[in-house]
């Protein structure tokens, strides 16, 4: 891997409009920024690091940051645009985290609409945005306590890794 | 979070922030405690205290930033006061000239 | 932008043609443009307080029939600052219309009133041309060299001369006794996308630090705390249409207020150059960073 | 020109996508309420990402039909996105900041999920006059088939 600056980690989603993953990417990854590991990430906005950035600074500012900073992308389908999109413009990627990967997990879990999460695409935004977190501090060699400091209702409790849709995980 | 904002290592103008008095005062007489300029100011000059008769106190006053009045401009009650801005600069001038 | 008010004090002497000619001037320029007012000389003279507020902050111009002067030295001994002394003898050979010496004016007389008013608006025209001109030439980026930071994935501009700033994050650019006031690059990222800005009325004089306009992000709603001591000249109401300018081009497309400055010697004490200011950016930037944990 | 039976034109919607901002959230929303209840049988949404990545499929069907841009801020990704991914001028273009500028009574909250009560009603709006953009987009096509 490339000599990153360890000290935040890019977070781009691939946001994409016509599907409910990419719905919930976008959910996850404003839980991850807001929530989880807000100063620890820095979000990318993935059309902007299409178009290139704003003129006036030289229109690479988000490129440029996924090429010093390690950059997690998060794919709501197997298209994978936005690791297309960081590997096009930027280099390799540190992680990518699939939505379709959470609902093999968990197959009773069946978000539906793509406008407004409903409670099974809560969940699934929830377990991922757990796993990007963890993702970050494995990539900063970090350790975060289990739910340490946070209380809030975002983040999901013990029971929705273990989540009631007959999956076998605790 | 404002712990980390250590005051008495802070300057304004090149005076020391906590020699200049400059924060806001609390009209307790009209003060409603619906907590808008808690909610609006980035930092955290108030505090909320939950059980006690006044809800909402000045607890940091030198992290306000000097010159600033934004939150009384969110207070529906006005009952935010501010010193006065020419008494504030006269008495920087004054402590630079020193 | 701001027009600034025009008051034509004429002499008015009725002992010589030259003198009505001047009096009948300034009654065709108010006439013809309904921004220029006048004042009659023979109340001023008798300490007439109305016209106080009228010639306060308007660019004056003395009309004298002829070398005594009158109109300049009345405005003297008023100490109202004069901004133009016109001659009507100057005018006469200017235009080529001798008034004749009949105080009821004939002919070339009649001309010669109408030609004067006339030369003076269009002179008030030229004078808000390259006062509009001055304010694009803010507007223009200008070859100024940059003081940069990167801090993740933003970036922080600052212009290493011309403007001063003063630590709450707002500029000042002065060109002679005028100045633009205006936010720093850094406190435009701070609030994000400027959605709403609300600008001082013209003519509202404030002192350094005092609020000289404010604006509204969706994260909060801060005020230009101006550097400088001054009076309102103009406003930026392109600002209005498009508040993006002052995210975008926080030193020139997005200034926000034009002042008269008040005490700019007195002020610019108290003020950072670019240099200065750049330093006390980068220590904030990273206590934001700080404060962010 | 003899016509044969040609399938109605659809207009694509393409808002911005973006992330950190409400204004990005704005345009989704307004772009759904098109697609989903304004212009149900006319308008349809598909992913801004897959454009730029450059899916030859879904360029080739956005050529072969209509297309409005929504945008969040004044960097129009979407815009510039789409714009160089089909080598042409969108049909329509919006800014979900303008119709912000001009409802100040209705500030929209920062938060995005959910969005708050203003920014729906923001939403609402813009999808108002995304919709008869397309309208008078087809309508055009009409015409100019007749």
């Amino acid at each position: 891997m490339a000599q990153f600056i360890k000290n935040k980690v890019g977070i781009i989603a691939c946001s994409g409009e016509d599907l409910v993953g990419g719905t919930i990417t976008r959910a996850a990854a404003r839980m991850v920024v807001e929530k989880l590991r807000p100063d620890k990430t820095i979000i990318l906005c993935q059309p902007l690091f299409m178009a290139g950035g704003l003129e006036r600074h030289g229109s690479q500012q988000e490129r440029n940051f996924a090429k010093d900073h390690p950059t997690i992308t998060i794919e709501g389908c197997d298209e994978e645009c936005a690791r297309c999109a960081v590997e096009r413009y930027s280099g390799p990627v540190a992680a990518t985290i699939r939505v379709e990967d959470i609902l093999k997990e968990h197959p009773g879990l069946k978000p539906a609409t793509r406008e407004t999460l409903d409670a099974d695409g809560m969940k699934v935004a929830q377990i991922l945005a757990i796993k990007i977190a963890d993702k970050i501090d494995e990539l900063l060699d970090e350790k975060h306590e289990e739910d340490e400091g946070f209380s809030d209702p975002a983040r999901p409790s013990t029971d929705v890794r273990g989540c009631g849709c007959g999956c076998k995980k605790r | 979070m404002a712990k980390e904002y250590d005051a008495s290592t802070e300057e304004f103008m090149g005076v020391p922030r906590k020699k200049i008095p400059w924060w806001p005062t609390i009209d307790y007489n009209k003060c409603t405690f619906c907590m808008e300029c808690d909610k609006f100011c980035p930092h955290h000059v108030y505090e909320k205290r939950e059980t006690e008769q006044r809800k909402l106190v000045v607890a940091n006053p030198y992290n306000c930033v000097v010159f600033c009045r934004a939150c009384a401009k969110a207070c529906p009650e006005d009952a935010l006061s501010f010193p006065d801005k020419r008494e504030i600069t006269k008495l920087i001038k004054e402590m630079r000239g020193v | 932008m701001a027009e600034r008010k025009t008051v034509i004090l004429p002499c008015n002497g009725l002992d010589k043609a030259l003198g009505v000619v001047a009096g009948r001037a300034g009654i065709v320029a108010c006439a013809k443009d309904p921004g220029i007012k006048l004042v009659c000389p023979v109340l001023l003279n008798s300490g007439e307080p109305k016209y106080d507020e009228m010639v306060k902050d308007a660019d004056i111009i003395c009309l004298n029939g002829c070398m005594t002067r009158c109109a300049t030295k009345l405005a003297e001994s008023r100490k109202i600052p004069v901004k133009t002394n016109l001659l009507v003898p100057d005018m006469v050979k200017k235009f080529n219309l001798k008034p004749g010496t009949d105080l009821v004016l004939q002919t070339s007389g009649v001309q010669l009133p109408e030609a004067i008013a006339d030369d003076i608006i269009t002179s008030i025209k030229k004078d808000r041309e390259s006062m509009a001109q001055e304010i694009h030439s803010i507007e223009v980026e200008d070859k100024a060299e940059y003081f940069e930071t990167k801090k993740d994935k933003f970036y922080f501009k600052v212009p290493k001369g011309a403007y001063l700033f003063n630590e709450n994050d707002c500029w000042v650019r002065v060109f002679g006794g005028l100045a633009y006031l205006g936010i720093s690059d850094f406190l435009q990222n701070q609030v994000g996308d400027i959605l709403y800005v609300d600008l001082p009325a013209i003519g509202k004089e404030f002192g350094q630090f005092d609020e000289a306009g404010s604006f509204e992000s969706v994260k909060s709603v801060q005020d230009l705390i101006s550097p400088v001591s001054g009076k309102v000249v103009a406003v930026n109401n392109q600002l209005a249409s498009a508040p993006e300018l002052a995210n975008q081009d926080p030193y020139h497309k997005g200034w926000f207020v034009k002042v008269e400055l008040a005490d700019f010697d007195e002020d610019k004490g108290l003020l950072l150059d670019g240099p200065a200011y750049f330093e006390f950016m980068k220590k904030k930037i990273e206590l934001e960073a700080k404060k962010q944990h | 020109m003899v016509k044969e039976i040609m399938l109605a034109k659809k207009v694509y919607i393409f808002p911005c996508s973006g992330v950190g901002k409400v204004f990005g959230s704005i345009g989704r929303e307004a772009s759904y309420i098109v697609v989903n209840e304004l212009a149900k049988d006319k308008a349809k949404i598909s992913c801004l990402p897959l454009v730029v990545k450059g899916k030859k499929a879904l360029i080739d069907d956005i050529n072969e039909n209509h297309v409005i841009v929504v945008d969040g801020c004044p960097s129009k990704c979407s815009y510039n996105d789409v714009k160089s991914a089909t080598g042409k001028e969108p049909d329509g273009q919006f800014l979900s900041t303008d119709v912000v500028k001009y409802n100040r009574d209705l500030k929209p909250e920062s938060d995005i999920i959910p969005l708050g009560e203003n920014a729906k009603k923001l939403s609402r709006k813009l999808a108002e006059k995304i919709s008869e953009k397309v309208g008078e987009i087809l309508d055009s096509d009409k015409k100019g088939g007749a």
